[in-house]
């Protein structure tokens, strides 16, 4: 029993981390981006390139896909969300699944389909916590979250721009009115969330095992569920959401592990889902945006 | 070159095929409170929009403090010291009085953070509702603090011009009463205000002077106390009822543009 | 009611006109020949004593008249008929399937030997029996899972080296054999559009490669009316219905009831689990594992059905690890059981592993392979490059031949043992080309095959389709993974073609 | 009121072109010529194999394109899931065809049951849900049936799959590429007319009108809720077929080929092809979804850099032209059209409102109970809505006799709009009653009240702003159409003669309004003035008892206003109507209204005739904050 909660803490850190980044881009630039997943699988790429083929330190070849990926959601929103300027959104969501489908095509383009292997930051094996067993990489995800949690938590409140962030999420006319750049919040929050999607893959990796194209795709839809629990426009909630994702998940398919319906963790995520978005759409935390 | 505190010159600008603003110009002078009367769908919260710069003029010319602004971006326009009380309030629900205030200072702090504390505590002496509920959230506010709230944070950035948008919309009379006190203090204290009103009574009680618009453009400008009442009322398709009560507040005409 | 009847109308008369049109050209369509349905007599012009009754031609240069069609069959149009027996079938020397250098004449003369008394086979008409077959070349079409080359590290060029080998060497009685190699992403759906692709090449023989579930589908496929490809292909279903599909390995079921037998002599007194892949396609394997199981009176701890590329198995490990299964077989491909083993790992679960063993498990998991010491079931010798010593010995000299020839024809570099799977399975085919002579054609393999009379070439195990015409195999081996000295973990023989 | 959805819409002019009789029977001989020539050429040079089978791939592309149209591009319903559709299509006849060997006739009927059935569980939650929440919800549903349905062994084969024979005609066996292209090409004849009678009649209006505004559908009495089940279901049934037919062309799926993570997804794909093709451009997207199929077969060398390729030109595409292709292509057509429509206005003062059409009662509309002159039309009994803990509206009451006009006045933020809005049904009020003719109308939904004679104007003109001038009146007349939807969908000869009747009706108002040059312009590209008039016409046209008009007279120069005044006399005198009347300018409301109720803080602070009311001013003072004084 304890192990599933454990196992589900752990991968909810990650839906959490994920979430992080779907919610920051959506309270910077009201827009929900669709490529986040993959944003992270490209990082991936780039770290194994860094880490297997110029076989440098881990930490160097992690960074490294960070600031890439960080670069790419700048460059994305100076290019693309920033002259959509006030657009539907909806049609920006669209711009965010071209840069889903351009990602994916470029990692098959240069890196090629098959799946490739990235060792953890910290091999070995798992160790014993209060009588249940986890591995060092779920440690150091969860640990992760929550630090990374907390930075941005005190920046966001503590300084000017933090809390011009915030307020853009609120009332983005009125945030300029008081002379805040919006322009340079947006282009803040999505290179933000590009640097949390690539941490958040370089730490799934590792408890996986194995990664191709499209890895994180299939990821994003728990992130969003996560995001979707703390109402897409609180940070707390984000992560809370993305805990109750991962217990929700493993408790749900350790009761079936057995059946031979496939999928059953998958199924009770989406049922989560839009019983979230039917009862409560502004989520648990968060101010009915949409 | 203009040598008004703010002039906007033969603007016109609108949303898609629509045109709301045909050349449109008027003028705000330095320690005045100029006031842009007008009836519903007349434009003026279009003008200021164009004033702040959050939407762009098609043609013509946006001047403050002298120097062309039209092209400028709004957040340099408020550095330079335009203030801004939006339509509707717009304060940060989610954020505390506070926290309201010192995003109002933005632009101040990073002038020069060491004035900011010695602005805070003037203002929260000036609004003392503001000073009880400090921590509050601007949110849980009752409409007529959140007014303030908004005016307060405007001046937070210690601005050489407040624009006001509509601040008596949806205020009870009350309200009203302490939101004109309040503009009269904060004009004593030397700041020009560009005021946007759809209430006429108060905004010839606060406004030194008065342009009128129709359909966006200016088709009647005076100082308060010389009005052609009967012209002002039709402009503002008041009708005779009023032109009473107006008559008691303008003794002579000024010509029109 | 003007206007409904008009747009039902329309409607109607479209289709008529669309079934009209297909009734009158259904019948005398120009090309689709329609094969006879029953299998019928080998076209030999009675005299089988002579080849092919083309005359043999002298001198072994390429560009000697071509020989009058054999009486193999009128090539009609183009590289879709047969070729005829090329000049020079049976005066110059080449390398035999078991690397000997070797006189054409001699081979025919034992194709001559073993044509007599052939069963008859007529599963193509005459006019496409020898499709593939020109007179300087033959024509082979595989399908393969090339995009997963990196993790395989295989490449076309690789997979060709055999074939470049014997071609260097004379090639099969004066003829190249070109083999190509059609991309099937390791998905069913993409296997099918391969094979599309193959048969545009009207290839002598349609190759398969490894992948439970693309070869059941290219195989219902392959049995359409416009396709019926000789297919031959590696582990797959019993399903004696696909009439033109041919394996000398082991069926699925065949594989399952080895897994079976080979944990119940070594791991009887273990608590036993199983994982396996739900699917149509894995399904008898799984069946096959339970029934030899149950009949042993051995349960099994836990029976866990996972889905294909799951990546996450925690809740599957923590079940097994509840269970205290000490034994696991992994009834799923290579990668998932890296996946698998990796995850038990960091849940401190080490049970023994009972995997289909490949290299990329060995280079990738290293030391977590070895303790407890991860055991496989293959139908295809161990092969650890560079090693040629121990229990590699036997076959050593094969080793050998076979890391010279990607040295000579490969990219040069060390092979690897899917090259080395593929290589033997060539190594076969290639005797098969040669007992069935210069003027061979589809019927008379078929008709070779199924009389049992071929000789399975070392060190293949050997099979025999004597039992149901298309499955030959019937033995595999066991491997367990082991230190090799100079390579590091690698899989090792421990069992040689144990009985199913 | 804004886009809700937040989507840009384009009408669904674009550049179809419009079927009359004589176009119809040569459509039915191009479809004939074009279906039999694959059958006679078979696999000779002249059509080989592989080309016809990349064409047939081309023809299922725009099949599943259109379907996704339908639910995206008109009713404006965002699904990101819809390979999902397709999968349960293509397993659905999988399972008929290839285990009990039923024709494959049979399997695609019953994958459009069951895509339908599917869409219908997937429609319920989309009634409450807007925009992006939408979008989520039909990615949930898509990974839904990805990971757990579509890999049931027992129903797909899980990852070994089924395989998907070619349909049979008698012994002909469409085993060929072009024989099955031919059978696609007569699937294709048939999305094509179908998807033409949903545009032509009341259900694509409908869709547009969902899509463009709800509130502003359900002023025209569009049962909103309905009309959307209907959009999932008709896209998820046509959906499953053109999933079927793909199925059965390729001969072979498994729990992979829809998947979310495959290569290529469906369900992005067809969104892109869509968005592309410019949202509900029956071209368009036909074009956009040959495009995305054949580009990658046929230049080989592309080889993984045609999906580059595809996806930066869908972000440059969305960066440049929100409304897609077709939309930049209508939005250049329409800049031409637009210059010379203004050029002609300029010429006369548009606020002018020339005299209204006088159009008989429309046949189709419901039986309403017979109305003595005078009598009390609308009584309105204390009705109060509150918003957060404000008294938007405070047990206001008032009534409406038959004849009159009656003014509501009162400042901004008073309540006027949220007690029209508390009539029509857009807002539930706490408590209270509000009867029209008797019946009670707080247990109606919006659509229905609309019904029983009950106009609406709005103060951001309730028009679908994308639709012709033309398509507005004919939605107006929603009401009026009385042919169930099936009949609509076959264009049935009495679905026809009520469409041809409504279109009549809808030229003599254009006609009678002097607006015969704008027929075809939307609505967006005339001025303020004239979108008011042709929202004023749009209302007249079903002859409602009741009109709600919600400051008319907001933008208009006082010439205007005093027209204006002309006209609602004109409405109340000639044409025998109703109004209720919000009103900021007071002297049109004192020139015109019989009656007065003066609104604040959501109290009827007085009422009575315009004389007691002009007499005391102080009233109107106080209105206009005199008590500051």
């Amino acid at each position: 029993m304890g192990q599933t909660l454990i196992t589900g803490l752990a991968t909810g850190g990650i839906y959490a981390l994920l979430a992080v980044g779907i919610v920051l881009v959506f309270k910077g630039s009201r827009v929900l981006n669709f490529a986040q997943g993959e944003m992270g699988t490209f990082g991936l790429f780039i770290a194994f390139w860094l880490i297997e083929r110029q076989n440098l330190p881990w930490i160097v070849g992690a960074l490294g896909a960070i600031v890439v990926v960080a670069g790419i959601g700048f460059a994305f929103e100076r290019i693309v969300v920033r002259n959509m300027g006030d657009a539907p959104r909806l049609s920006v969501a669209v711009a965010t699944i071209g840069l889903l489908l351009l990602l994916f095509a470029l990692e098959l383009k240069i890196f090629g389909p098959s799946p490739q292997i990235l060792p953890g930051p910290i091999s070995g094996l798992g160790i014993k916590v209060a009588g249940f067993f986890v591995s060092p990489t779920q440690i150091l995800a969860l640990l992760t979250a929550i630090g990374l949690g907390i930075a941005l938590a005190t920046f966001l409140k503590r300084t000017d721009f933090g809390l011009g962030v915030l307020a853009a999420s609120q009332d983005p006319g009125a945030t300029r009115l008081v002379g805040v750049p919006l322009a340079r919040v947006s282009a803040f929050t999505w290179a933000l969330a590009g640097g949390v999607s690539a941490m958040a893959a370089l730490l799934i990796e590792p408890t996986v095992g194995i990664f191709a194209a499209g890895f994180m795709t299939g990821l994003f839809v728990r992130g969003l569920a996560a995001a979707l629990i703390g109402g897409l426009t609180s940070l707390p909630g984000a992560f809370v959401g993305g805990v109750v994702v991962g217990i929700v998940e493993a408790f749900i398919q350790q009761r079936y592990v057995q059946s031979t319906f496939p999928g059953i963790g998958s199924v009770a995520v989406m049922v989560v889902i839009v019983l979230v978005l039917l009862v409560r759409p502004q989520g648990l935390w968060g101010k009915a945006a949409v | 070159m203009s040598d008004y505190l703010l002039e906007l010159r033969d603007v016109s600008t609108g949303f898609g095929a629509n045109t709301v603003l045909h050349g449109c110009s008027y003028h705000v002078s330095k320690g005045e409170i100029a006031g842009v009367l007008g009836l519903n769908g007349a434009g003026k919260s279009v003008s200021l929009k164009v004033v702040a710069g959050l939407l762009p003029a098609w043609s013509g010319q946006v001047f403050f403090l002298g120097e062309d602004v039209t092209k400028m971006s709004v957040e340099e326009r408020v550095a330079r010291g335009m203030g801004h009380v939006p339509q509707g309030r717009q304060v940060f629900p989610d954020f505390t009085v506070e926290e309201n205030l010192r995003l109002g200072a933005y632009t101040l702090r990073r002038r020069d953070k060491s004035r900011y504390k010695s602005v805070l505590d003037g203002l929260l002496e000036r609004f003392p509702i503001l000073a009880e509920r400090r921590d509050q959230l601007a949110g849980t506010m009752s409409g007529g603090q959140q007014a303030m709230l908004a005016v307060a944070r405007g001046l937070m950035s210690e601005p050489k011009l407040l624009v006001i948008d509509e601040p008596s919309a949806g205020l009870s009379p009350v309200a009203v009463q302490e939101l004109f006190e309040t503009l009269k203090v904060v004009h004593e204290t030397g700041v020009t205000i560009l005021l946007v009103e759809q209430n006429v009574t108060f905004s010839l009680k606060v406004a030194d002077r008065v342009h009128i618009m129709q359909r966006g453009q200016i088709v009647y400008e005076g100082i308060v106390g010389n009005l052609d009442t009967d012209k002002v009322a039709d402009y503002l398709g008041v009708g005779r009822l009023l032109s009473k009560s107006l008559k008691a507040s303008a003794p002579e005409p000024v010509v029109t543009r | 009611m003007g206007r409904l009847l008009e747009i039902r109308g329309v409607f109607v008369v479209v289709l008529l006109a669309m079934f009209v049109g297909a009734a009158c050209s259904g019948g005398p369509a120009p090309s689709a020949a329609d094969p006879a349905e029953s299998p019928g007599q080998i076209v030999d012009n009675g005299d089988s004593g002579k080849i092919g009754g083309g005359k043999l031609g002298k001198g072994k240069g390429k560009s000697s008249g071509k020989k009058g069609g054999g009486s193999g069959g009128t090539s009609s149009g183009g590289s879709s008929g047969g070729g005829g027996v090329p000049a020079d079938a049976t005066d110059g020397s080449t390398v035999s399937a078991t690397g000997q250098k070797v006189s054409e004449k001699q081979q025919a003369e034992r194709a001559r030997r073993l044509a007599k008394g052939l069963p008859t086979v007529n599963m193509w008409p005459q006019s496409t029996a020898q499709m593939g077959f020109t007179d300087d070349a033959i024509t082979l079409c595989g399908h393969a899972a090339l995009t997963f080359a990196e993790a395989f590290d295989t490449r076309p060029e690789d997979i060709n080296v055999y074939w470049s080998m014997v071609n260097d060497n004379g090639g099969v009685y004066g003829r190249d054999v070109h083999l190509t190699i059609e991309d099937d992403a390791y998905r069913p759906d993409n296997a099918v559009q391969a094979a599309e692709r193959c048969k545009a090449k009207n290839p002598f023989m349609l190759i398969g490669g490894i992948g439970f579930d693309q070869i059941p589908a290219v195989r219902a496929w392959n049995e359409q009316e416009q396709n019926r490809l000789l297919y031959v292909h590696h582990i797959a279903r019993q399903d004696l219905s696909k009439k033109y599909s041919f394996s000398f390995l082991p069926t699925v079921e065949q594989s399952g009831r080895l897994a079976a037998r080979w944990i119940l002599a070594k791991h009887k007194s273990d608590k036993i689990g199983v994982i396996w892949r739900q699917s149509e396609a894995w399904e008898p394997g799984h069946k096959t594992f339970l029934a030899s199981m149950k009949s042993a009176g051995k349960g099994l701890v836990a029976d866990l059905p996972v889905q294909k590329d799951q990546a996450v198995y925690t809740q599957q490990i923590a079940e097994l690890k509840a269970q205290g299964a000490k034994t696991v077989f992994v009834w799923e491909n290579g990668l998932a059981a890296i996946e698998l083993i990796k995850q038990a790992k960091q849940q401190d679960y080490h049970p023994t592993w009972v995997v289909f063993p490949f290299q990329i498990m060995t280079d990738t998991l290293k030391e977590e392979m070895l303790n407890p010491p991860v055991e496989g079931i293959a139908m295809w010798p161990a092969y650890v490059p560079g090693a040629t010593s121990g229990p590699f010995a036997p076959y050593a000299a094969e080793i050998a031949r076979y890391e010279e020839a990607q040295r000579k024809y490969g990219r040069a570099q060390k092979g690897n043992d899917i090259l080395w799977m593929t290589w033997l399975a060539m190594k076969q085919v290639h005797q098969w080309l040669l007992d069935c002579g210069p003027n061979c054609d589809r019927n008379r393999m078929v008709a070779l095959l199924i009389s049992g009379r071929h000789k399975a070439v070392a060190p293949n195990c050997p099979f025999n389709f004597k039992a149901n015409q298309h499955v030959g195999g019937f033995l595999g081996n066991i491997f367990k993974a082991t230190n090799v000295s100079g390579y590091g973990p690698g899989w090792v023989q421990t069992n040689t073609c144990v009985r199913i | 009121m804004t886009d809700i959805t937040g989507w840009p819409y384009e009408s669904g002019r674009g550049f179809n072109f419009r079927f009359t009789k004589r176009k119809l029977i040569a459509l039915a001989c191009i479809a004939a010529s074009i279906a039999v020539p694959p059958l006679l050429f078979r696999s000779t040079p002249f059509l080989p194999s592989h080309i016809a089978l990349n064409i047939a791939v081309g023809v299922s592309f725009i099949l599943m394109a259109l379907s996704l149209n339908v639910l995206l591009g008109y009713a404006g319903q965002i699904s990101l899931g819809h390979g999902a559709f397709l999968g349960v299509g293509a397993f659905a006849s999988g399972l008929l065809t290839s285990k009990p060997q039923l024709p494959v006739l049979v399997g695609l009927l019953v994958a459009a049951v069951v895509g339908a059935l599917f869409a219908l569980v997937l429609g319920v939650p989309a009634l409450r849900l807007r925009g992006l929440y939408l979008a989520v919800t039909t990615i949930a549903f898509a990974f839904m049936m990805e990971e757990s349905l579509f890999r049931w062994e027992p129903l797909t084969g899980g990852s070994a799959g089924l395989e998907l024979p070619r349909p049979l005609a008698g012994t002909f066996a469409f085993s060929q590429h072009a024989d099955y292209l031919a059978f696609l090409l007569v699937f294709l004849v048939g999305f094509w007319l179908f998807d033409q009678n949903i545009t032509r009649t009341k259900i694509g209006r409908a869709f547009n009108a969902i899509r463009w505004d709800e509130k502003v559908a359900q002023g025209f009495g569009v049962p909103v809720a309905s009309y959307k089940i209907l959009a999932f279901v008709l896209s998820g049934a046509l959906a499953a077929v053109a999933g079927a037919l793909y199925g059965h062309l390729i001969g072979f799926i498994n729990s992979e080929s829809f998947a979310f993570k495959s290569q290529p997804n469906y369900s992005l794909l067809l969104v892109i092809i869509v968005v592309i093709g410019g949202l509900g451009s029956r071209s368009g997207v036909a074009v956009a979804a040959l495009f995305y199929a054949l580009l990658p077969r046929f230049l080989e060398f592309l080889q993984g850099w045609e999906m580059i390729v595809g996806a930066v030109a869908l972000i440059d595409v969305m960066a440049r032209h929100p409304g897609g292709i077709a939309g930049a292509v209508r939005q250049r057509a329409e800049k031409r059209g637009e210059k010379k429509a203004r050029g002609d206005l300029s010429s006369t003062d548009d606020d002018e409102l020339p005299k209204l059409p006088k159009l008989p009662r429309p046949a189709g509309l419901p039986e309403r109970p017979e109305i003595l002159t005078g009598s009390a039309l609308l009584e309105v009994h204390d009705i109060s809505v509150t918003f957060g803990g404000l008294k938007a509206v405070d047990e206001a009451a008032l009534t409406v006799h038959q004849g009159q006009i009656v003014g509501l006045i009162g400042p901004n933020g008073a309540g006027k709009t949220t007690l029209f809005n508390a009539i029509s049904g857009f807002v539930k009020p706490e408590g209270g009653s509000a009867k029209f003719l008797g019946r009670e109308l707080m247990d109606l939904p919006p659509h229905a009240r609309a019904r029983l004679g009950i106009g609406r104007t709005f103060q951001q003109i309730g028009l679908t702003k994308d639709l012709s001038v033309n398509e507005n009146f004919l939605l107006a007349q929603h009401v009026a159409a009385d042919y169930p939807v099936p009949k609509g969908l076959l264009y049935t000869a009495s679905a026809g003669g009520s469409e041809r009747a409504m279109r009549k009706r809808a030229t003599d108002a254009i006609e009678a309004l002097g607006f015969e040059a704008f027929t075809d312009t939307p609505v967006r590209n005339l001025s303020h003035g004239q979108q008011r008039l042709v929202e004023l016409g749009c209302v007249l046209v079903t002859a409602p008892e009741l009109l709600l008009l919600d400051e008319p007279s907001a933008g208009m120069s006082p010439a205007a206003v005093e027209n204006l005044g002309e006209r609602l006399r004109e409405i109340r005198d000639d044409l025998g109507r109703t109004v209720l009347l919000i009103e900021h300018h007071i002297p049109l409301v004192l020139d015109v209204c019989d009656y007065i109720y003066v609104l604040n803080f959501g109290k009827v602070l007085a009422h009575g005739t315009t004389e007691e009311i002009a007499r005391q001013p102080e009233v109107i003072g106080a209105y206009f904050g005199e008590a500051v004084a």
